[in-house]
């Protein structure tokens, strides 16, 4: 049995290529996704550290009250990192944030309040702890960037739902396709099949083929995606290094493992599951003749 | 009870068409048997229901205290691989050679290639068709196709073999000699055969057992 | 010069057969010529020379004043339309239905459907296939296929007809009828008629010419 | 003719809904890329407001040259919208950035040098615009975002260079798709074409109901398509209007023309184009037989 497994199937090799294609590109698509989710995922971190809730305390405040209530904010569930920022502090980034001396101010007393800079655990839990800590009586005013923040958070949560729609469509599609193409190299050998079932063949003697097709289609689809994405994407991180150095791209080597085990992986179970598909649909068809 | 048993097999088609009305039958090991009857009687239909491409309406069929008529799909593999058939529409695959065409019951049986070889020489040699082992099997005549046809049922030395309209595209001659062929081997290995024809000519040329199809009736076994 | 004339034709396939060797052939309109030969003679090949699925190595071949052996492959379809061919492997379409191949030369001539549901009237009458009329074709007995591929021959009343070797699944009675169905029709219409043929039962037969080939060489004509 | 063009085609219902699900799917990826680029395009007008090139006189130029020199860079080949800022508006504006009160800068002169603010007519030739300007000498300073700029440009660029390469990459493999199922639904009907060649038929009988089915396939997919992402589009833009209104989000009215335009058009062009090739692919690969 296994000598045989493509030893009379001359003709298809216009259904392999169509199968290696559509895998390559949905794959290809796949690898596009995964490079924007890293991406996103990296810049999560960063938005991370830089939205945090500022709670200010009332000027007049006594610096164990300010230790008291950092105890208490770092005790809080969805709490992060608690930062302390105190009035020297305040004054001196004011300053150089506006690039003056400390004479431009004329000022006899420092009228910057303390504050404690406070960061969520998870980007997503940021409003709810901006109202944790505005029920914290001591703090005058607590300041999260609101409208803002609000609408950048909106954003992270809309393009990870849209990602995750889209990924499982696109796992859908991918699958369909295969199954598609299984289907129609399995019906363009419509007689062969037909001439092994009357030579006594076993199911598995006349699926095997198929399944090793789909594999092999998926596997290949699959290593070719991947050198393609790696190439690809060495180029566009190097463009966009060079281009906007603001952003966090990722490292082009941090691509390499996840990208290539689940180019591997994913497609040579889709073109497994796709070949498996395509043959139960065949026999189902074939029985209801 | 015999070897291959028929018992009030009605068989009905969808569409409505009585191909087979309450036939009884019994066919010895070894026996050698022309079913004869005009076009449409039912013979292929007979054969069918043997292979199992095709279940009787109503009725049932045994072969070597099996009940064939109602196995089970899954077994129909082992069942098949003991027949050697005949097909009347050949069932070659086109692109495949002629030798890809002859050995392939022998892969399902799961016999080497090397092995396959050899005894597909042998078959070659009896059909004669010994030059034409690596043409493409649509380059074939209608003639050697169906020659090529009789060497599958035989390649793999099965039990009972089921031969529907085996010399229907063959001059006299050629026809004579397959069946000459045919017959010299359930002889020497004691297979059973059955032979669906309209020739007169060779069914009274071999000292077979003669059972007549008309219209779905058995009126002569 | 004949209607249908075969000049010092050759024909060696691909693969090396040499399939037809110096064939000479002249018919004339309205003849009736049985093409009688033992398997792979050629008879086949000559055939296909006429209805253009092969080309001669050399020679020509001409039909009414048209050589047919160089023509283009866009006049094609007007060469096949007026041919009327029972192919030796049938050539149906398994899921059509009876009537759908029986009219399909007529839908290239562009008739309209209601005028070939009456001209298939007449056909399926002459072939005894009134019955399976709306039967899927695949469900058709071997010989039943034979006589639908006769009537889809004669149903746009061709000029010449070429039949391959159509009894082979049909028993002597039947075998006969069609025949003479086709005698008559070259009687009536004065259509030539040509049959591949390895019956000898039929030759003797019927009162037409003889052309005998034998490994791809004419020996009697 | 006309009359059998589908009359006896009947198996191949999967292959059907294959080459309508294919058209219907790679459309929809084209519409979203033109919402993609229709929402670019409404953005890069808004953008291009913003770029401004700001080009400073000194400090103690006389109104005259002010005047002058307008006019001048007014005359520019790549010159869009010019507009004078004098002093006392750039002080006003100053104030009002940095929310202080003209006593706060306690100044007795107006520091402020006056400044024209310069449009590109395009986008794009901000940075040559610019170097035009600094060939003046009547500015000091000619000042137009520099690296900010720049990144934003290029960005701009990058996107529709991408999103050009992916319009004709996209188009390339809906014409893949769509040849190769016409292509498979042509070899599941392999008998019947022998079988009319063989009849007489002539080329145009033949691949009639083929390209027909093409240009089916393609128009049904192609108005699902239309539809579907109008609905999608509808729901789209409610959200992204509600969640970030500071975006300029096209109207969804604005959509309806285009997309459907370009759906019908591409789509049954697609379909026929596809089937064509299909059918001449065929007849080449049988010819060699
Ligand atoms: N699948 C089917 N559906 C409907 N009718 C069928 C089917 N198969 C066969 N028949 C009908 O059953 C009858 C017997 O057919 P069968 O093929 O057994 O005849 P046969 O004796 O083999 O004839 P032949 O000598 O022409 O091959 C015929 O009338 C045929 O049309
Ligand atoms: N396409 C082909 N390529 C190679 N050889 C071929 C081809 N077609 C036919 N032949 C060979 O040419 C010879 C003549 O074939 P043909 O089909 O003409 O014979 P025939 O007289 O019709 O025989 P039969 O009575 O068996 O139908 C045979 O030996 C056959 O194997
Ligand atoms: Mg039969
Ligand atoms: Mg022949």
């Amino acid at each position: 049995m296994p000598k045989s497994k493509e030893a009379f199937h001359h003709r298809g090799t216009s259904y392999i290529v169509m199968g290696f294609l559509s895998i390559f590109i949905t794959q290809l698509l796949l690898n596009l996704f995964i490079f924007g989710y890293l991406e996103l995922e990296q810049m999560g971190g960063v938005w991370q550290s830089s939205f945090t809730i500022r709670a200010f305390f009332p000027e007049e405040v006594s610096p164990e009250v300010v230790e008291d209530v950092k105890e208490k904010v770092k005790a809080l569930p969805l709490v992060g990192e608690v930062k302390l920022v105190d009035s020297e502090e305040a004054k001196s980034r004011f300053l150089s944030y506006f690039n003056l001396q400390e004479e431009d101010l004329g000022l006899e007393e420092n009228p910057f309040p303390p504050s404690l800079e406070v960061q969520a655990q998870r980007v997503e839990e940021l409003p709810f702890l901006a109202q944790e800590l505005e029920k914290i009586e001591e703090f005058e005013e607590v300041f999260y960037g609101g409208e803002n923040t609000d609408a950048l958070l909106r954003f992270y949560r809309f393009f990870l739902t849209a990602g995750g729609l889209l990924l499982l469509a696109l796992f859908v599609f991918s699958l369909l396709v295969v199954t598609t193409v299984i289907r129609a190299s399995i019906q363009a050998r419509e007689t062969e099949i037909e001439v092994w079932n009357l030579m006594g063949a076993t199911k598995r003697f006349i699926r095997a083929p198929f399944i090793y097709q789909g594999v092999m289609e998926g596997l290949s689809g699959g290593v070719t995606a991947f050198v393609v994405s790696l190439v690809f994407f060495h180029f566009l991180l190097d463009f966009l290094n060079t281009s906007f150095p603001l952003f966090f791209w990722i490292n082009w080597e941090e691509l390499i493992l996840p990208l290539g085990v689940v180019s591997i992986l994913m497609s040579s179970f889709l073109g497994f599951l796709g070949a498996l598909l395509a043959c139960n649909s065949i026999e189902e068809e074939s029985a209801k003749k | 009870m015999g070897f291959l048993e028929f018992k009030k097999v009605y068989k009905v088609y969808p569409a409505g068409v009585k191909a087979l009305d309450n036939v009884n039958l019994s066919i010895e090991k070894g026996e050698f048997v022309f079913l004869w009857g005009a076009t449409g009687a039912g013979k292929t239909t007979l054969m069918k229901l043997i292979t199992r491409e095709e279940l009787p309406t109503s009725g049932e069929v045994w072969l070597e205290r099996c009940k064939i008529s109602s196995l089970e799909d899954r077994y129909l593999p082992i069942l098949r691989r003991n027949l050697g058939v005949v097909f009347q529409d050949l069932k070659l695959v086109p692109h495949w050679t002629v030798f890809e065409n002859l050995i392939s019951p022998l892969l399902v049986l799961g016999v080497k290639k090397r092995d396959a070889h050899r005894l597909a020489e042998g078959i070659l040699d009896l059909v004669h068709l010994q030059d034409k082992k690596h043409h493409k099997t649509e380059w074939l005549s209608g003639g050697e196709k169906q020659k090529l046809c009789l060497g599958r049922a035989l390649i793999h030395r099965p039990h009972l073999v089921l031969a529907d309209e085996p010399t229907g595209n063959l001059d006299g001659a050629t026809a004579l000699g397959l069946v000459g062929t045919l017959f010299e081997f359930s002889e020497r290995s004691g297979a059973t055969v059955i032979i669906a024809t309209h020739s007169e000519k060779l069914v009274n040329r071999f000292p077979g057992r003669l059972v007549v199809l008309d219209k779905g009736k058995i009126i002569q076994s």
